[in-house]
This record gives C-alpha cells, structure tokens and sequence, in this order.
C-alpha cells in the first residue's frame, strides 16, 4: 500500500444529552462514531456509505477536527490531531478541507462569491487587494466558473454552480485531503455529473486525497477507489470499490446493494429484504449490531461484537461468519446482470 | 508536492463548465432596498416615521412657537387658527410642544434601540454562541424577563430618579431580555448552518466567525424586532412621563403633554387629544415599518 | 376507457395573461392497474401536475387552462367543492416528506379514521377495525397498539406506511405518490416501493408516481412521462424509454448517472441547468442546453409527435443524438 | 336624614394612627375619628374640646386640664384621664412632631378628670402645640396607647367610628351613635364646637386621577370632591347642581432656597431670583382662579399681618434682577430646582425655569416622588430651589411659620436673626410684643431673601348640590352635614 | 410527564432566587426612604432620623437581606411598614382584583384576537383580512393610559353610561361590579387584541402552509373541519406562547389601568410601595408578581406538553 496520508484510530465519538442541572444518569448518549478503524493513502478516493444517522458525517468532521473526538486518534501525517494546539491546528486546517452537501447553506448569502473564496486567503492572511484578486480569480478558473462571478452573490448561481463555489473556497488553501461529505446528493443528476467529473479532473490534476461521503451507492462505485460501508458508527465492510459492489461479504453490505433498483426495467432482481428500521444510535444492540436485522444471524452473533478483519482480497469485514468461513463470500457477481450493455 | 493550484492548466478540465451565462450583477442590498419599496406597509409606516422624523429633526425651524415660552394670559385655549392644536395650562403651544415632544420621543426611542440592540446582541449572540455562557446569560434574562417590564421601568426610573439617561435606562433594561432571547434563537439557527462551519474548517477565530458568519445572517429578526423596540419605547415614555417618573419639565414629551392635560380632560381634552394621536400615528407607523422589514427580511412568514 | 385523462393542461403562477406558467400544454392517459412514472429533475412541474390534478394548487399557483377526466367525468367542471368530495374518495396522494405530511400532534388512528369517518360515513367502531385493517395492509407490526402513536414515535418509514394507509383508506381510483421514497434509505425505499406494487397490483387503482430517481422508474413503471421546465418532453412505455429514448433531454439524462456496473468512466454532462419559471427560452425549452440545437428549435414549442405506437417526443429531430454519435450511450 | 356622603380625595392616608403621620390627607379622615384636649377653632385658636377647660399655675409651668366627664371611645368605654396621660406620654415617644410635646416636663392624673401637665420652661405656644392639628395629639384608649406606631386599633372618641380601610380604594366611617356633642357649644366650630352627625356614614374614596374624580362627582358616585382644579371649578360653578367652596387662602406656596450650596447661598443671587419672578404668573398657573397675591408671612386676614419687606415682593423686574445677579457670585453654572410630582410644585418650578433663563440663569429641574424629594430637600446638598405648599404652617400661625426656618431647618444654615426673633417670640406673652416681633421676621425674611413666598393658594372644594349645610373648612368636615335624599 | 413537570418546576428556583436578589438590588440603590411619607413639609431632619430608627430601617442591608430571607423561606414576606399589615396579605387581599381584571382581558383578548385572527388568515390577501389586521395594527399601537382616559371622558363623563372607576365587589353589587370592570377592561385588552390576533394570523399562515394541512385537504375533508381540527390546535403552539408572554404584560400594564380606574390593585400597591419607599411591599410584590408569571408559564409549558405530545420528549 502506498503513503497513508490520514488516519482514524478507535475513533469514538459520543453525543452527550445537554443540560447543566437535571442532567439524568439514565440518559444515554448518541453513539454516532464507535470505534472506527479507517486509513486514507494520498491520492486515493475512500466512499464511506451507510444509511442515514449511521455517522458518516460525524466521522468526516472527525477527520477535520471539526468535532472533538471522545477518543481515539486522528493521525495525519504521523501527528494526532486531537494533540494540537490550537496554532498548530490552524495550520493543519490548511491541508484538510471540506466540502458540504447543501448548495445552499454552505455559502454565507451576505458574501460575495469573491469574498466567499477569498474568505481564506483572509483568514490566513496570505493575500490581500489585487493578488487576493487574482488567486480569486484563477480558482474561478479551476472550477470552471467565470472571473465575472466574485461580484455576484450566491443566491443567484444555481445548485450546481454553487457546489463549485464552495470546491474553489476548499482548494484556495492548496490543501491535500478533501472530505467531501454528501456533496452532488443535493444536485439533479444532469448537474450531478459535472460536479463529479469535476472532482475527479481536480484529484488527476492536483493529485488530491477524498473521503467521500454519500449514501447514492452508485455515485461512490462511480468516484471511489475504496468504499467503506457503515453501519450504526462501525464500519462494517472496507474494500476495493469493484471488490465490494461485484462480491459483497457482510449481510448488510448484500443487503444494501440488493435494495437498490436496478437500471433497467428488464434487470432482474432478487432482493434480499431487510426487515424493519435501523435502530436508534441512542439504542445500540448488543453483539453484532446489525445482528436484529440479518437473517443468517446466529447466538454468537447477539453477544459478541465482531471486529473489522481482514479476510481474502485486502478486504476487511466485521462479520464473526465471514471471518469464520461458515458465510461464504460470494463469486463476484454484478448485482444487475440483465442490465443494457 | 503536489504541484500547485495557481498553476493547473485549465484545458484539461471539462469545458462543459467554463462560462456558462451568468446572473446579471446585483447587490443583495439592492434587491433588498428595491423589495422594501415594492411594500406597501413599509411604504406607508416609513412615510408616517419619516414626517415625524422631519418634524423632530426641524422641530426649531417648523415649529410655530416656543415650546417652552409660557403665556398665562392665554391657557388652555381650544384649538384656533393662531393655535392648531390649542393650549395647555401654562399657555403653551401644543402644537409646537408635540412637534418638539416628537423630537424627544424619538431621541429616547432611538436610544432604547441602540441600547438594546447593543447589549441585546452581544448577550444574545454570547448565549448561543458560546454554549458554556448560555445557561447562566439565559437565567439572568429569564429572571429580568419574570418582572413586567413596564414595573421593571418604573421601579428603575422611580429609583434613580426622572431623567432622560434613567428613562432610556429602564426602556433598555426592560426591553434588553427578549431581545437578546431572540439573538440567541437566531444565532442558534446559523451557527448549526454549514456554511459556519466550513468557516471553522478554514481556521477563522471565533470573533471572525461570530460577526462576520453568524452575526450578519442573524440580523433580520433583530432588526424587525428593534422596530417594534422603537415603539414600544416610545408608548412606554409616554406611560413613565404619564406616571411622573419621565424627563423633568420642561421638557415636551408626548407622555409629559398628556400627563399635564390630564387634569382638564374635560374642560380641555385636545391637551390630551392630540398627542395621543400622535403617538398613536408614530407607533402605527413604526409598527407598519417592522411588518414591512418582517415580511422583506423573513420570507417564511411573508404574505 | 382510460381511468385519467388529462387534457392541455397549463398551471400558473399568478394573475393575468403573462403569468408564467410551470406547467403548459400537457396532456397524458392513464388506465386503471397502470403505473405511470414522472420523471424530470427538480423543478421540472412534475409536483404542480400532482397538485393540479389533485385541485390542491394553492395562491397564487393555478389552473388556467385544460381538463382533467377522471373514471369519465370532468373533475374540473364542478368547481372546488365538488372536486372536494372527490378527494379522500376517488383521488388520493401521498407526499415526500413523510416527516411533515402527517399532523404532527393528531394520534396516528385517528389520521387515518377520520377519511373514513367523514369521506365514507362510518361510525367510530368501524372505523379503527377498518384502520387496523389498513396498518396490516401497510405491514406495520403491531397495528392496533399503533392506532394511539402519534407521528414522531414512528420512524421514517413507519411514517410513510401510515400515509399510504391514509390514502388507501377510501380506496381511491387513482393514488398520485409525490416521491414517496425520496427521503428515506434504500433499504427502506425498496421496502415501501415493494408495498406500493403490492397494493396497486392487488386493487387494480391507477398509480401516478413522481420520482426523479430512473432507478425506481425502471422498477416500477408502466409507462414514463419526462418532464422538462414544466412540458411534456417524451413519453413512452418504459422499455421503450430505457432502450430508445429519443429526445435528447431523456438521452443526455440516462448517459449522466453513474451505474454501479460501469466504473470510473468520464459521466456525460449536460451543461447549464434547469431554467426558472419566467425565464424560458422561447422555442424548445430544453435548446439553450441541446447539443443539437438548429435554428428552427428555437422559433416555437416543438410538438409532442408520435413516433411509434408507445412513445410521443416533442423534438424536432429525435434521436439525433444517437445517430451522431452512435455507441457512446 | 341618614345617608352616605362618598367624597372624593386625591390619595389614601400613609397611616391612620394620627400620631405618627402629619400627611394633609390623613388629617382629613384622622380628624372625624379622633379628639384632642383643645382644638382649633374656625380662626384657628385654641378652645376645649375633650377637655372642659384649663388652669395655668401662676408660674405658667403647670397646666391643669379638666377633662369632659361621660365621653365614651367607640369601643364603649368612658374616657378618663388615665387615657389622656398614655396618649401624651405615647405621643412623647413616638410621636411625628415632637415639637409639639418638647416643652413637656411631666404628664400626670389628678382625678379622674383632671389631667396636670407640668412644663419645663414657660411657652408662649403650649396650648397652640397641644392643639394643632398636624399630626393631632390624639387621645386613645389607654390600652391602644400603650401599643408602638401603626399598630393600634382605630379607637377614638370622635363623632364617627374607623369601619374598614382599604388601601388605594377607600375609608369608611360611620356615625358613633353614643357620640355626645360638646355642651359647651351651639354651633360647629372649626374643628371643635359641637359636633352633630346628621349622616349614617361617610367613605373616604380615593381617585387619583383628576378627571375621573369629577367624572365620579357627575356620575352621582361622589358627593363631595376634595380638590378640582380651577377650569373644572368654573365649569361646575354654571351648573346648578353642584356648589363650589372656595377654601381661601389654604396655604403658602414656598419656594425654599438652599443656603449651604452655592449659588444660592449668595444672598444677591437669592434676590436676583425674586426680583426675576412675577408672582401673578406663577400663582395662575400653578392655582388658576384660587390664588392669592401677597407676599406676607401669615395669611392677609392675620392679627399679624403687616407688610414689612413687601416692596421686594413681585418685582417682576429682569433688569432689577441682573443687577443683583450681577453683583452676586453667579458664574452661569446650573442651579438644581426640586420638586416632588405634585402638578401645581411642577408647575411652579416650570415657571421659575422659563423666567429665570431670561435673566441668564440656567436652572435644572428634578421632579421626583415626595419621599425622594424631601429626603434631598432635607440635607445641605443636591439641590438650590425646593418648592411646596405650607399649609398647617399659617393656619396654626406665626409661631409654627417661624419654627420652619428657625435654626436653618428649612434653608440649611442657621440666620442668627432669625433665630433670635423666634426665641424671643416663643418667651413672651405680650401680643403687642410679638406682633412687633413677627414684623421682624417678615423684614429679615425678605431682606436676607430666606425663602420665596410665591402667594397664596387654595382650594376649590365641590359638593353635590345634595349635600346640605357643608360649610368648607381646611378639612372636609362631615359633622352637621345633611343629605337630600 | 411528571417528570417533565418536576423539571420544568425545578428550572424556576434559579430565576426565582436571581428576582429576590434584584429586588434587594433596587432597594440598595434606592434614594429616599419610607419615613418621608409620614412626614410633612416643614418637618425636621431630626424628625426623620427618630421615625427611621422607629421603623428599625437603621440595620444595615444585608443584616436585613439575611432575615428576608430567613423568613420568606417560612411563608412570611414580612410587615409592610405604610400599612402596618404583613404584606402577603396585602397582597393577598388585592391580588383578586388584579387576577380578575387580568384575566377578563385575557379571555377578551383570546377570544377575539383568535378568532380575528384565524378569519384573517383564512381570508389571507382580501379586504376583510386588510381590514381586520389594520384593526389590530391600530389596537396594538394605541396608548393604553390615553385610552382609558379617552373612554372615562367619552363613556363616563360625556355619555354618563358607566362608573369612571373605583371598585365595587362583586358580592356587594353584581350589577355595579360589572358595570364597574367595562372600562377597565377593555383597556387592558385592546392592545393584546392587536397582538393576539397578528399572532394567530401569522401562526395559521405557517401552519396552513405545512404538509401536513396539504394532507388533510388532499383526504376531501371540509374547510372548516380542517381550519379547527388540524390548523388551529398546531398553530396554538406559538398562540400559548404569547398568551404566557401577555399574561406577564398584563399584570404590568394592570398597574396602569388600576391606576387611572383608581382600583385596589396589586399594581397599585405596588406603585405605592415604591413611591413611598415601603421596601418589604415592594420586595413581597415583586417577588409574588414573579411567582405568577412564572406559574402562568408552567401552564403554558404544560398546555404545551398536552396539546403537542413532541415536547414531553425534550
Ligand atoms: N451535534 C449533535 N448532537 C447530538 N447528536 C448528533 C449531533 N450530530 C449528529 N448527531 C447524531 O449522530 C448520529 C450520526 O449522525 P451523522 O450526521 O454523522 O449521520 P450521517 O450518516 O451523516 O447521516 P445522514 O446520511 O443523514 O447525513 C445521528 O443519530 C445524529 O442524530
Ligand atoms: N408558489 C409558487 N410561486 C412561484 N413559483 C412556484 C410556486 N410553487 C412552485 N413554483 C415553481 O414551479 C416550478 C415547478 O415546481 P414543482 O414543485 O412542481 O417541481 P418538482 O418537479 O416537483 O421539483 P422537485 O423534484 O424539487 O420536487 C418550480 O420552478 C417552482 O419554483
Ligand atoms: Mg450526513
Ligand atoms: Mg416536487
């Protein structure tokens, strides 16, 4: 495996029920992110999926500190982040950036599209007047949009050209790790693929690391190297993107991909149908939480958490069957054999 | 190295995307400035303040009399061409005497609003900005909140005394809790918003966060609700003047003109009229204004 | 005879005769047992035809021209109140957002008995039999103890069981479902979209279903209707739609969607976006974004022309698309 | 005959324990409940009213005071002297105007009804102080007298009996039906002589507000309105069905000046402001139609009036004022006039304001609640002009008039001349001499300008044209009143 | 739902204990003291400085804060020094009034502001609707002192139809106790009116605009069923809200109105106890005045909680 860039170790993070008095012990708190394993080598593409509240999000803004971690560790380049102080971090938010789901909530309406990019050129006080400007204007470039857009305001672009605002306000620090958490989910598919191909043009040409995070499974086979499946603050299954999508291993991962309708009519589908919701993060099961819902589960399955493995082709699942052999991985089959070549 | 941004060639990237037609230029204040005047209560309520206004700010040289200058000979005289709107005990204009009550009124008004917009923010914004101080900011607020405020501004105007100062203080004091309650509701909204943390990712200290993020994009119901500060200020002035604990004579205030015509309601009533009226025209207009913003700056509840 | 038949339909925004519209000229059928899907991307109208059809367009939305024949009367004709009494009875819809569609303090049994109460007269007894009847139906567990929840105890999914209860309560002739799986999981969208073919298949009822999703269309539909700022831009059956589409818009839109087969090939784009209601191009709304576009595209509405026996197109030059560039889609 | 008489007042009493309050509006109600040994008669001196009359030892230090016998307190029981020792010597603790009882060595009973007073110097004014009415030496029941301030039972032996008090809204009395009038008079007589109640009750309402005092007045819901202001007295006066008294003069209105606080405390800046102010317009506008233009120290109809240092009295001169202003210490800098929220005080420091910006001086005002005001106005800091009414003061004559500014009470620095003329006042008892005396103090009050006496006021009291027989007096006497049914 | 009440009712010590100590506050910077209301004009300081020490107001403020405390915490709120009497029943024996002048308002103001203001939003955009908010924009902007004077002149002075204030009781005269609340309170209702109404308005819009109200219009159901059954009950929410905040206001502007009405209040008492320095009226009323606003809350919280099943979760 090449350079590991980023990393999370027994990554945990716990919501704790607010209130200064009255503060119940019986209260429990959100286990949004527990216990996650997840290394990112430069340059690669990581999809993290998972069911809405499964904590992917959380585990994005972990990755940035934005969110500070209950426990475990976050090493970039060989450095916890959760050590830094708080210069330090300033620093390393150079090289770690985000970019948000919602086109329109991730710009401040009372800037202008310049000011938006340039905001960090501001807050790093790295350029000011004409070369600001200018390095505005280059970014405008980048992403594709005219230099005559930093006089306008965001409310006038569209879903999709507000999306490349915030991408260009991500790169103006030239950073190397980019989450990009849900960020085409809120687009229609015809702008949805500008922004992804985009994206991608952006890692080939400045050689740039993702974490990307979305819960359209096509979306994330399309863009990911490695796809990481979460289930309720776990990561369930890590593999390669072709490896995960043809052969799923875990229960949930088959689940999940067989939930998906197919693209054409004349496709076939056998569907494994997953009974009943996904429980509450408040709630977690015992054993294997996905243990409730899985149709092979057994008694060691109820009792016993398993942890992520690493089982045949590099890949890692968190399943006692697999890693016992009594589930057999399947032969990789395309989940939508029928499907119009 | 990853080679930089500044220097990436743009050929390689989609041309689908380059210059797309572009939304002609306009300010968001412009277009905030344009819908305000396409409204019709604001139109009207801003009119209304605006004559007041003008009649406050040239109170000297519109004024027909002093509003001070005393004429016995002449009290209490009904409304005449000489005196439009009669005169009081003292034989004094009332129209003179409104007109530069306006400008007091207002004077005080405003400065209710400074006061609360001030400390009403900064409260507001601490508390939800910085979660720590909340609990602590909100309590004081709710305990100053559990007084009625028109009670918290007589016991405070009482206590220290009838003065301009210590009637703009009480107004504040009394108004300062809501307000800051409805700061600390809208940075609470913000501040979860992404574009603030995306913000926090790129390494913006607090103080940059909180006004230039938060704080800018939390000012519509404050503004709206400073409006309805501004007249609730001036019908509160009116009640402490009424009550004997507002600015000392001579000053003309609305409340001060109807407080001394009280005692000849009958004999007299245009004493007490008038600036009723007018108080009643500055707060309708007032009111109408806050509607007005309401309905441009917080689009949920347009009509 | 067909169960809906709708006729040059054109929805507005506001008064007066240069009111923008965000729907124009449309016009479809649909029979009984069939399932039409809605496709187009967001704002496309496919939500105001819902609601125009339904007679819920609220000011300054409206309708100002076209008709709406249902089971063979014009429910446009009577005027509100008889188009009223047709809700809740022959029409019936399910939204997207299953989190605010249901009275949030209003207990659950009670959503559901009060379309039988008061659109099918029975008496209070009746009535829950008849709900836990239709919780069953729906696959909620535990029905009867679920008359007395209120909205918020139940999850996303629950949510939207319940509303396909509310709207099968009065077994309507045809149920219009707003992007019913929008906002859920994929689990549980394939959940809900199995349950809806459950029922529509089993009562036989017309299904309208608006989706933007063409994964759902290819599961569901019988027939496919694509929307494009507010005209009908094709409409075929669906095999048709997947293996021929004609209109370059339906084209480019099928190209643009990453398939989890296929893998990290360059996606086809389509530049620019969806116009806003009042600033549509003259000709073919879908020219300034066409890469065939000619001249005569943008003189006047192309018209919606058959081209074969299960599919109309409003191109000018259909297909043209793949002709030129045959064997990229 | 019978019947309830309602009548309006501007405010309830802070007490009704006459002991401890001198407030006006509790006299009002404490005088129909309660008695003293010698009362003011209607031209204010002193005559017997629970006592049937007094010997002065030869010395004048003893005063033997024989009590009326079969004068029963409301709770029934007959006052004896031992009543009239707890009262003095109650009032001698606690009372609010110890003045009054200073003089006092010792109280004790010699019969039944014979009560001796022995004093420690001869007083010119003893049976004056043991009448007044300003916070009356009240006698109680020797069980209530034993109690501390406020906590008594209303008890008394007046012609009408405490029923209810209930704060802000009113004070009933009712008819003491074992009440015996005073023998030793026909008639009523100020606030002795014989007290007749021809009503069943009385009720003290308290109305605040000026205009719905008289609209209660001409609703019927009051008979009798305490004060209205002059243009509502003339438009009652046209109506037949109401009667205006005019109580006039009632009191001084004063404007104190300060002279321990510069700039007041220049006796050229004091003149400067008399001569500045013209009296007719600040008694107009602050008493319309019920004033009085005189600038004697007692009330113009006074054995004791004369007209010493009466030329300084409204000059209504600017260019006499600048003059002495010029000659004052006066640098521009602002003076402090205070008054508490009483219309017609305000009114008057308005006036002063306006006319004293003509000759240059800038004066602020600060209006604040009685309590605030008198607190200020009784230290030698914070203020310049201090304005209100005397009213007990001249009705209880010149020797209560002086007291307020003997040793600087009332201006805050001790006149020496002053002082000396009230001694002397107080030792002798030789009218001609004190006439003379009082003359003095007039000239010396003018000349070192102690205080401003802006003029007399009144009051307009207003009955309904119902009540019969109500001759108008400082309090609104409700004995020998009748009602019309 | 206990639980939610124990919490909410655990929440209001705090504030409770933060009213009392900025009742002291104000009593430590105020000027002046009660011995001047006994007093008369030409009184000496000498005269003062006895009555003071009387009244034992010589002690030092945080010797007489620590016994405040010690008895408030036993139910006495203390002596007042005017009226000589304990000041809970002082206020005790006004506080009817003041709870019946606020509460007719209340309904008054409830009661028509709702019902105007739901006929405005149902009727959003038309002249009845203009005309009904323009109504209530006027009501809201009135000054209610002028108005109480205004309606004494009109209706007592000129039209001699009802009593231009004092207070009769209730048991005494049911006719004249009526008759004497007319005025007063509408006084104290035409501004909550305004407000009320604006309220409703702006809450029905909301909630006539949610999903869910799309809802119940696509299930047939009538107009006004679904204005009454689903609209009305979610838009009481924000409705209750004010109500809670009105009920605070009106007992502050009760003070007012008792004050031109001349009516025994505990606004009144209030008033006077701080005009005359009477500290342990002003402290007891104060405090009291809170413990009402704040129980009215709890109601409304718990209205709340009955009325939308979400916020017991919270
Ligand atoms: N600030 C917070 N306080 C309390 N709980 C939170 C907070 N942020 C997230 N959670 C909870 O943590 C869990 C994981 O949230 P997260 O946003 O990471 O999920 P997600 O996988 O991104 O979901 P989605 O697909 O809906 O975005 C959820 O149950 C959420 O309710
Ligand atoms: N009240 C309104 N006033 C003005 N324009 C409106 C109004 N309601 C809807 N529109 C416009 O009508 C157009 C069609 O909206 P519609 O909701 O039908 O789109 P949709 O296809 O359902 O989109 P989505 O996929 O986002 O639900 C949109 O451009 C929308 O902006
Ligand atoms: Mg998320
Ligand atoms: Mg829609």
């Amino acid at each position: 495996m090449t350079e590991i860039l980023i990393e999370a170790r027994r990554l945990v993070k716990h919501f704790e029920p607010r209130g200064l008095f009255l503060k119940k012990k019986s209260e429990a708190a959100v286990r949004a992110v527990d216990g996650v394993d997840l290394a990112i080598a430069a340059k690669e593409t990581v999809g993290l999926v998972g069911e809405s509240g499964c904590g992917k999000s959380t585990v994005g803004r972990l990755f940035l500190r934005l969110l500070e971690p209950t426990s475990g560790q976050i090493l970039h380049k060989g450095r916890d982040l959760v050590s830094l102080t708080p210069k330090e971090l300033e620093e390393r938010r150079r090289d770690l950036q985000i970019v948000f789901q919602d086109p329109f909530g991730s710009l401040n309406p009372r800037m202008s599209v310049g000011a938006i990019i340039g905001e960090p050129f501001a807050i790093h006080r790295l350029a000011k007047g004409a070369e600001r400007e200018r390095r505005v204007a280059r970014l405008l470039d980048l992403v594709g949009l005219p230099r005559a857009a930093a006089d306008r305001y965001p409310h006038q672009f569209s879903g999709g050209q507000r999306q490349r605002i915030g991408i260009a306000r991500a790169l103006a620090l030239e950073p190397q790790f980019l989450v990009c958490d849900e960020a085409v989910s809120a687009l229609d598919v015809s702008v949805q693929a500008q922004v992804i191909n985009l994206l991608q043009d952006l890692q080939r040409e400045l050689g740039l690391t993702y974490l990307f995070i979305s819960h359209n499974l096509s979306v994330v086979r399309h863009i990911s190297d490695r796809v990481a499946v979460m289930y309720l603050g776990r990561i369930v299954e890590l593999a390669d993107a072709d490896i995960l999508f043809k052969a799923p291993a875990h229960p949930y991962t088959r689940a999940l991909l067989s939930a998906i309708p197919p693209g054409h009519p004349r496709a076939k589908r056998d569907r494994e149908k997953l009974k009943g919701d996904v429980p509450s993060p408040l709630a977690i099961p015992q054993g294997c939480r996905f243990a409730p819902r899985c149709r092979f589960a057994v008694e060691r399955c109820r009792s016993e958490d398993p942890a992520l493995s690493i089982i045949a082709d590099g890949r890692s699942v968190a399943c006692h069957l697999v890693a016992d052999g009594s589930l057999s991985v399947p032969p990789r089959l395309s989940p939508h054999s029928g499907a119009a070549a | 190295m990853p080679p930089s941004i500044q220097g990436c060639a743009l050929s390689s990237l989609d041309t689908n995307l380059a210059h797309e037609a572009l939304p002609e230029r306009q300010s968001p204040f412009l277009l905030f400035a344009r819908r305000l005047l396409g409204n019709r209560a604001f139109v009207i309520g801003g009119s209304l303040f605006l004559i007041v206004l003008v009649l406050a700010v040239f109170a000297d040289q519109i004024a027909p009399f002093k509003p001070n200058a005393n004429n016995f000979r002449a009290r209490l005289e009904a409304p005449s061409a000489m005196h439009w709107f009669g005169t009081d005990h003292f034989g004094r204009d009332i129209l003179s005497r409104a007109i530069h009550g306006g400008r007091l009124s207002l004077f005080i008004g405003l400065s209710v609003v400074l006061f609360t917009g001030v400390f009403g923010t900064l409260i507001g914004a601490a508390s939800g900005y910085f979660r720590r101080l909340d609990n602590i900011l909100m309590r004081i607020m709710d305990a100053l909140m559990a007084f009625p405020a028109i009670l918290l501004a007589i016991t405070v105007a009482a206590t220290l005394g009838a003065s301009v100062q210590n009637v703009i203080l009480a107004l504040g004091i009394a108004t300062t809790p809501h307000t800051a309650r409805i700061v600390r509701a809208s940075v609470l909204v913000v501040r979860e918003m992404e574009f603030v943390e995306a913000a926090r990712a790129l390494g913006a200290s607090h103080m940059r966060i909180l006004f230039r993020h938060i704080l800018a994009n939390a000012m519509a119901p404050l503004i709206v609700r400073l409006t309805y500060v501004f007249a609730s200020a001036i019908l509160a002035e009116a009640l402490l003047s009424y009550i004997g604990v507002g600015p000392p004579p001579p000053a003309a205030t609305f409340g001060g003109i109807i407080a001394n015509g009280r005692d000849f309601m009958v004999e007299a009533p245009w004493v007490t009229l008038f600036p009723g009226l007018i108080i009643l025209i500055v707060v309708l207009g007032l009111n109408l204004l806050g509607d007005g913003l309401r309905d441009v700056l917080d689009p949920r509840i347009r009509v | 005879m067909s169960m809906l038949k709708v006729e040059n339909l054109t929805t507005v925004v506001g008064s007066g005769v240069s009111a923008p519209s965000v729907l124009e000229d449309v016009s479809f059928t649909l029979d009984a047992g069939e399932v039409l899907c809605v496709v187009g991307e967001s704002g496309s109208g496919k939500s105001m035809l819902a609601l125009t059809i339904m007679g819920l367009l609220g000011f300054p939305v409206r309708r100002a021209s076209g008709r709406i024949i249902l089971d063979g009367d014009d429910i446009t004709a009577g005027g509100a109140s008889a188009w009223r009494q047709r809700r809740g009875r022959d029409l019936s819809m399910i939204f997207q957002e299953p989190m605010t569609s249901l009275n949030p303090i209003m207990r659950v049994g009670e959503q559901i008995g009060e379309v039988l109460r008061m659109r099918k007269g029975m008496g209070a007894d009746t009535a829950r039999r008849r709900a836990i009847e239709l919780l069953e139906r729906v696959e909620i567990p535990a029905a009867s103890s679920r008359l007395a929840a209120f909205p918020h105890e139940l999850s996303g999914g629950m949510r939207q069981r319940v509303m396909i209860a509310v709207a099968l309560a009065a077994e309507p002739k045809l149920l219009i479902a707003d992007e019913p799986t929008t906002a859920l999981d994929v689990t549980i969208q394939a959940q809900i979209l199995d349950l809806l073919r459950d029922i529509q298949a089993e009562s036989g009822m017309a299904l309208m279903l608006i989706t933007h999703d063409l994964g759902v269309v290819a599961e569901m539909a019988h027939k496919v209707m694509v929307l494009y700022a507010g005209r009908v831009a094709e409409m075929a059956d669906v095999e048709t739609v997947f293996d021929a589409p004609s209109h370059p818009y339906t084209q480019a839109l099928l190209a643009s969607i990453p398939s989890l087969d296929s893998g990290g090939d360059r996606l086809v784009t389509i530049p620019g976006s969806v116009p806003g209601v009042g600033l549509m191009p003259k000709g073919c709304r879908f020219a300034p974004r066409c890469p065939h576009v000619k001249d005569d595209c943008r003189s006047g509405p192309p018209p919606l022309a058959m081209l074969g026996p299960a599919q109309r197109v409003a191109c000018l030059r259909p297909f043209g698309y793949v002709r030129r560039e045959e064997g990229r889609v | 005959a019978g019947g309830e008489i309602v009548i309006a007042s501007v405010q309830g009493p802070p007490s009704l324990d006459a002991h401890v309050t001198n407030a006006q509006v509790a006299r009002n109600i404490t005088l129909h409940i309660y008695e003293t040994l010698y009362a003011r008669n209607e031209n204010a001196e002193p005559v017997p009213d629970l006592a049937e009359g007094v010997s002065v030892s030869d010395d004048g230090l003893t005063y033997t005071f024989k009590l009326r016998q079969g004068v029963k307190f409301h709770n029934g029981k007959e006052m004896t002297s031992a009543d009239v020792v707890a009262s003095i010597e109650r009032y001698r603790k606690i009372g609010v105007s110890p003045a009054l009882v200073a003089a006092i060595d010792t109280v004790s009973a010699v019969s039944p009804y014979e009560v001796a007073i022995k004093l420690k110097v001869k007083q010119s004014v003893f049976l004056d102080n043991i009448s007044s009415p300003r916070a009356p030496i009240a006698i109680y029941p020797a069980e209530e007298a034993a109690k501390g301030a406020n906590e008594i039972q209303y008890i008394g032996t007046g012609p009408f009996k405490f029923v209810e008090y209930k704060p802000d809204s009113h004070v009933t009395l009712e008819k003491f039906a074992d009440y015996v009038p005073n023998p030793a008079y026909q008639k009523r007589d100020g606030l002795a002589g014989k007290k007749e109640v021809l009503i069943d009750r009385v009720t003290f309402r308290f109305i605040p507000e000026a205009g719905a005092r008289t609209a209660a007045l001409e609703s019927g819901a009051v008979q009798i309105v305490e004060t209205v202001d002059g243009p509502t007295a003339e438009r009652l006066r046209k109506d037949s069905k109401y009667v205006v008294h005019d109580v006039l003069p009632f009191a001084f209105q004063v404007i104190k000046l300060n002279h321990a606080q510069a700039p007041s405390d220049d006796v050229n800046f004091r003149k400067a402001v008399q001569a500045a102010l013209d009296m007719q317009e600040v008694m107009e506008i602050s008493y319309s139609g019920i004033n009085q233009v005189d600038g004697g120290w007692v009330f113009p109809k006074s054995a004791f009036a004369n007209d010493a240092g009466l030329d300084q009295y409204n000059v209504a001169d600017f260019d006499k004022a600048k003059e002495f202003l010029s000659k004052s210490s006066y640098k521009g800098e602002t003076v402090t006039f205070i008054t508490d929220n009483l219309r017609p005080n305000v009114d008057i420091a308005t006036v002063v304001q306006a006319r004293l910006a003509e000759i240059g001086v800038k004066v602020d005002i600060k209006v604040a609640d009685w309590p605030t005001t008198s607190k200020i106005g009784f230290t030698k800091t914070g203020w310049n002009f201090w304005t209100h009414g005397f009213g007990i003061e001249p009705f209880e004559g010149p020797g209560t008039v002086m007291s307020a500014f003997v040793g600087g009470n009332a201006q805050m620095v001790a006149d020496p001349e002053i002082d000396r003329i009230a001694k002397e006042f107080y030792a002798t008892l030789d009218d001609a001499k004190k006439k003379e005396l009082f003359k003095q103090f007039q000239q010396r009050m003018y000349d070192n300008m102690v205080a401003i006496k802006a003029g007399n006021y009144g009051l307009f009291q207003v009955t309904s044209d119902k009540v019969k027989d109500f001759v108008p007096f400082r309090i609104p006497r409700m004995w020998g009143v009748t009602l019309a049914p | 739902m206990r639980d939610y009440l124990l919490r909410r009712l655990i929440s209001v010590v705090p504030v409770l204990f933060l009213v009392s100590l900025m009742s002291f506050a104000v009593i430590w910077i105020i000027p002046g003291d009660p011995t001047a209301a006994f007093l008369d004009a030409s009184s000496t300081p000498e005269d003062v400085a006895r009555l003071r020490e009387m009244l034992g107001l010589d002690k030092p403020p945080l010797v007489q804060m620590a016994e405040w405390y010690g008895r408030v915490l036993t139910g006495d709120l203390g002596q007042s020094i005017l009226l000589r009497i304990p000041v809970l029943s002082a206020i005790l024996e006004r506080l009817p009034l003041t709870l019946l002048l606020a509460t007719l308002a209340l309904i008054l103001a409830v009661g028509l502001g709702v019902a105007a203001g739901t006929f405005a939003a149902t009727r959003r955009g038309t002249w009845a609707d203009q005309s009904v908010m323009s109504l209530a924009l006027l009501g809201l902007s009135v000054p209610d002192f002028w108005l109480g004077l205004l309606l004494i002149v009109v209706f007592s002075v000129q039209l001699g139809w009802l009593p231009s204030g004092g207070y009769v009781p209730l048991l005494d005269d049911p006719l004249g106790w009526a008759k004497s609340m007319v005025l007063p309170t509408i006084t104290l209702a035409v501004v909550q009116v305004g407000f009320i109404a604006r309220m409703t308005r702006s809450a029905m819009l909301d909630v006539i605009s949610q999903d869910f109200m799309r809802t119940a219009d696509s299930k047939g159901l009538s107009g006004l069923y679904i204005i009454l059954r689903h609209g009305l009950p979610n838009a009481m929410m924000p409705i209750l809200t004010v109500t809670g905040i009105i009920a605070g206001a009106l007992l502050g502007s009760a003070v007012v109105v008792e004050q031109v009405f001349a009516l025994p209040g505990v606004g009144r008492l209030i008033i006077g106890g701080i005009l005359s320095r009477d500290y342990p009226i002003i402290q007891g009323g104060l405090l009291f005045l809170t413990v009402i606003y704040l129980l009215i809350n709890l109601v409304v919280d718990l209205l709340y909680a009955t009325i939308d099943p979400r916020v017991r979760l919270e």
